[in-house]
């Protein structure tokens, strides 16, 4: 069967709530108008108006609403309706969530999710197209997820849900409506995927990618591509987590492949990418390398509104492909 | 002569229901509110028409606020607001063309393509702002420049019911009202954030009296249906309250919280049908009984202000205008690609080079002066 | 029976002047008070003789906050407040040591020392937040916690004048009123934020009048020079108060801003001497005339509770307990070196491995079950 | 003659506030208590209520405020009392700030200074020992720097107040009481140092360190130790800006050395370092390297508050001396 990520999303909040009454959903417009962007749809009418919580718009508030409920507690899954939205909670994310267990000494969990699309949609300019998923990744206390498919969304949104900790799940916008098939397995009310651990999409043998969220998906189309056209077999790794980093995999796959690059649709500076390679130069996967490795990131330019801008500011299948060509025959 | 139940005033006594305006400024303000409502009548179909994307909010049923504002307001004050800014960027100083141009992100537009419906700017109009609350500080911050340069002018800051929650809100009220700013509040009051009624997401919705020792009027219209009342949208009451707050911070009694009572017809963006929260029924009693163009035109009709043609001739060289902006607009081509690197920083003052996607993507700048 | 001007009521009827009390109730907030100021003592002198570094923010002159608040709630009721937090970290189920020695950096903190002076909880006491105004919406969270598993119990967030103007406080006293949280909203109102006199940080200083549509109670201490009357800061109208304010909330009338007016002898930490905004006449008069300690002492003496050697003796224990805890906290060691890697997340859900400052220093967790 | 970095800053603004008229401060505590810090020490006095304001605690509404007031044409100087409680800002800085001279098409320029105390002091726990470099980094439209020295300080910050854009100035508390020594020229009123160049603080042959703030410091200081240990020459560069980041400068310091090793406050993810190295294995200078670049960084690890934990927590002189030793024992 297939499912789409938002009902993959929709499915894992649910059944989480069913499976725990502590569960609760809170956020702008989830409950009565079933989410802005539908993820919330239907829990309401399943749930009641106590577990899923239309809040004003106001995000340092409710986020930090969300840290005292999980501080006494409950496990709150609390939407941002983006993540650009979430700057204004930051502080309560990183500095009331995050850091609380490690302050108290270890007294005082907070299992708290923090989740809603992150990263750039089509057209909403340079203020709703922000990836935080950097950011957030750095701070030490938090989870951060970034899934690709339907089977990711459900399984490590449960995961997240019943992780301890502070979770921040960087959902993709234009993912929602995607369609992936789900195995048997994936469908049941006991799937769940460990948060941390990267997930090898396509085995290849010339070529590392490393890329998350929509990202995956371009980056499998280019693998197809050099596959076609070059018989270039490129190994796909979709990262799923931002933090922990699953390193490991990626050192297995570059010492087999001696060639990496890193696919994001973030901010180049201090990126996704940027740590990727700087532990794998510390790894001993740097003495595999055949060439340099490099990046393929979101432009570093605010988001532009006109289409023919906005086309240039990330990155798409055609040039992944032609970095990843270029980047072999350098060799 | 305003309706006496006009102003609901709080912390002060409200302004004189005695509104004195002349005929040509009658005509104007219809004027200007048939050509914003055909402006964004002419952005909901070019949304349906796929050349504009992403985001598009339209103040249809709001025209009252932009245009009754700008009839009390000068140059020299400023305006900001949040991403329902077509409106305004047009009463200050912009043009339909300009704003049809950004929507469908094309290099007449007036951010040149790159802003988008949410973010247009003119020299007294400071946007604009897609973050919700953000631009109520921000304003106050204009209004702060205006205190600190002597200048004799007022800025407005615009924000929703819905906005009118965030803590950024308070602390602006808060500074404004300990320094004295020349800063007025202006909750402009659709009923609705997103799908979300006032009640449901505010402890208080006397909007203008949540500035604490700020004193505020509330611009009201009773849009409740169990009163019969026709009061209408009344842009003479904007324009009324606009000139009186202007008046009272200009005069160094500091800042005020305005509160206008107005509706949205449509939905929240192009992607909100804005059926689902509220009945049909509802918005169609709001546009039957108490639109602001039609309440305008009544009086100007009963006063004899102008006659039934005159209106008329407006109402068609006004879809004329949109028409010919719209037809402009489309002629406009997409910003050149080189577009893509100017503005991060100010001109002259850029990095060596800005990155692309890729390492071979990338932009030198020319040493400046 | 309390003064007649003790409270001051904002859309509610205020409580009843009548304070039922013990004598034992008398004699233990008594002695609580001392027991707290004598700990914040040793931790000045602690921090003098550099056994305590960073930032260390003392209650001395603020106890009957803690200590009356005590004694009208139960174990069941939360409290949460900012980095001015040892007296709370004690009532709420701490010990002195545990507080001394967190200060200290010792592993018997009750923090084992990783939290530092800003951050003690205890099972009912949530901290101890060192970034001002977050305890406040943290506070409310804890209040739809209580709310959403049907306790009867309320939460008491504790901030001061200064933070009371952050945003955050303004969108948790909204939220709070809409969904009827059983949650205090306490403003610890002791006349400055930092250096800032409340005057000069607030437009509205009368803070229980700040919650809008939420009721609002001040304890009222006049503070100003001008008033002869000598009211106290009194434990016991803090005490009857609480007993109110929780009755509200558990009642199910929903939030309360509760304003205890209070004063800090000493500096804002202990890198501020605490002079150079306020005389020190002004820090002088109010220890002298209107000391919580001095001011209960004088009650207990003349209602005959018990007798000045009692009260002599209590105060002699109270300093050899906190002489004990300092010795034993002494004692503790600093925490060991593999605690560095403890806690950053929940034990057997951590990564593989944390990284230190170098590729070389890393540390593995062993898998968990 | 010699200046502490706190006098080099509080010269700084006085000097650009008696130049513009427009120039003003405001933060918490900047005016009757004369800062927090007592950077803005004497500005009241000198400059009266109207161009040194003291705000209420109120981050978010202060940095807008400060935004809007750029946006009217003046040069706000915004304090905050740390980097840390401008978490509560952020969105302001970046979203109000930061992207709309992008937004507006060039029409509406932002000429703002955010400065304050970054990263970590001494004993003040979790919550208040962030380093914000990458975040801010990370951002186009922001411009970020990270002084070190008095000079760089003084020099930096009257740049910044003229630059026309949103400039967020990083300092160091630790480094505040610190004296260094100042020629004539870095005394005078039009001393300027631009924005966007590292300088080479110590000449080297062997190894290129690459270092900003207080860990220029200790990166001296280790190579001293090399150098009189080993007779190895180090050369330290001392970043100065993070946005624009002066690749160029590091580039042909490595082609030279061979060896690079990054030094930093701030958590290991997605930091300074991590840019950096990427960008070098992405530039002409991956194939000069001799052994793979490494990274010197604070712990991943909420800072601690017991004395024996923070000095696991932050790098220092002889951690550094270390790494450099086993970095070039490598070869
Ligand atoms: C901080 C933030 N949160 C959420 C949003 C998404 N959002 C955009 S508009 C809006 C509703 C605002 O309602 P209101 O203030 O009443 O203004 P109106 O749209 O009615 O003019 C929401 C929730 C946002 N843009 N920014
Ligand atoms: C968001 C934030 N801004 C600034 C600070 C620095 N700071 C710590 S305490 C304080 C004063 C707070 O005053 P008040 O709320 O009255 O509490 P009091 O210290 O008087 O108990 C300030 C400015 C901070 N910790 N967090
Ligand atoms: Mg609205
Ligand atoms: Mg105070």
């Amino acid at each position: 069967s297939t499912m789409t990520v938002r009902e993959a999303l929709n499915a894992a909040m649910e059944e989480e709530m069913l499976r725990d009454e502590t569960v609760f959903v809170m956020g702008e417009e989830v409950a009565r108008y079933n989410g802005a962007y539908k993820v919330t749809k239907g829990l309401l009418d399943k749930f009641g108006e106590d577990r899923v919580i239309d809040t004003p718009i106001t995000e340092m508030g409710f986020a930090g609403m969300a840290v005292g409920a999980a501080l006494a507690g409950l496990r709150p899954v609390c939407e941002f309706m983006t993540w650009n939205f979430a700057m204004q909670a930051i502080d309560q994310i990183v500095n009331s969530g995050g850091k609380t267990y490690y302050m108290s000494g270890g007294n005082v969990p907070c299992p708290v999710v923090f989740r809603g699309p992150n990263g750039a949609a089509a057209g909403v300019g340079a203020q709703h197209s922000q990836d935080y998923a950097a950011w957030y990744g750095s701070v030490p206390g938090l989870k951060v997820i970034s899934p690709w498919s339907a089977a990711d969304c459900k399984g490590l949104l449960k995961s997240a849900i019943r992780d301890p900790n502070v979770v921040c799940f960087l959902e993709n916008e234009l993912l929602y409506g995607v369609s992936f098939p789900m195995t048997k397995e994936e469908m049941s009310e006991d799937f769940l995927i460990p948060i941390g651990k990267a997930k090898i999409e396509k085995e290849g043998s010339d070529l590392t990618v490393v890329a998350h969220s929509k990202m995956v998906t371009h980056s499998l189309e280019a693998a197809e591509i050099l596959e076609k056209e070059d018989g270039i077999k490129v190994e796909v790794i979709n990262l799923r987590s931002i933090r922990p980093l699953d390193i490991e995999t990626i050192i297995t796959s570059v010492k087999k492949t001696g060639h990496l690059v890193t696919v994001e649709g973030g901010f180049p500076a201090f990126g996704v990418g940027s740590e990727i390679i700087a532990q794998i130069c510390e790894s001993p996967a740097f003495d595999y390398l055949d060439a340099p490795p490099e990046r393929v990131t979101g432009a570093d330019v605010p988001t532009p509104y006109a289409e023919t801008l906005e086309s240039m500011a990330f990155p798409d299948t055609p040039l992944i492909a032609k970095v990843l060509k270029r980047h072999l025959y350098r060799q | 002569r305003l309706p006496d139940e006009t102003f609901h005033s709080y912390r002060c006594e409200p302004p004189s229901l005695e509104v004195e305006v002349t005929k040509d400024q009658l005509v104007d303000m219809y004027q200007n509110m048939v050509r914003m409502r055909r402006m964004e009548q002419a952005a909901d179909a070019l949304y349906k028409q796929k050349l504009i994307r992403g985001f598009c909010h339209l103040a249809i049923g709001q025209e009252a606020v932009a245009v009754g504002m700008e009839a009390s307001i000068s140059p020299d004050d400023r305006v900001i607001t949040a991403y329902r800014c077509h409106t305004f960027a047009v009463m200050r100083g912009g043009t339909i063309k300009g704003v049809i141009a950004e929507l469908m992100g094309r290099v007449d537009g007036m951010s040149y393509g790159k802003g988008g419906s949410m973010h247009i700017f003119t020299p007294s109009f400071f946007g604009g702002n897609g973050i919700v609350g953000a631009q109520v500080p921000v304003g106050a911050g204009v209004a702060l420049a205006q205190k600190y340069s002597k200048k004799k002018a007022t800025t407005f800051a615009l924000y929703g019911d819905g906005a009118s929650n965030q803590g950024q809100v308070f602390e602006a009220y808060n500074m404004a009202k300990l320094w004295n700013l020349p800063c007025v509040f202006v909750c402009e009051n659709n009923k609705y954030g997103m799908g979300t009624p006032a009640e449901r997401s505010s402890q208080n919705t006397q909007y203008f009296t949540r500035g604490d020792q700020i004193p505020g009027l509330q611009d009201r219209v009773d849009l409740s249906l169990t009163h019969a009342k026709v009061n209408a949208m009344d842009i003479l009451a904007v324009k009324q309250a606009t000139a009186w707050a202007r008046e009272w911070t200009l005069s160094g009694k500091g800042p005020l919280v305005l509160e206008l009572v107005t509706y949205r017809y449509g939905g929240h963006s192009m992607s909100d049908p804005g059926t689902t929260y509220r009945t049909r029924e509802e918005i169609q009693q709001v546009r039957s009984e108490r639109d602001v163009i039609a309440g305008l035109k009544k009086n100007i009709l009963e006063w004899n202000v102008t006659d039934e043609d005159s209106l008329k001739a407006i109402d068609k060289a006004a879809k004329e205008e949109v028409d010919a902006a719209v037809a402009e607009a489309k002629q406009s081509p997409m910003p050149d690609l080189k577009e893509f690197w100017t503005d991060i920083y100010y001109k002259g003052t850029e990095p060596p080079f800005m990155r692309g996607r890729e390492k071979e993507e990338f932009h030198v700048y020319s040493p400046s002066a």
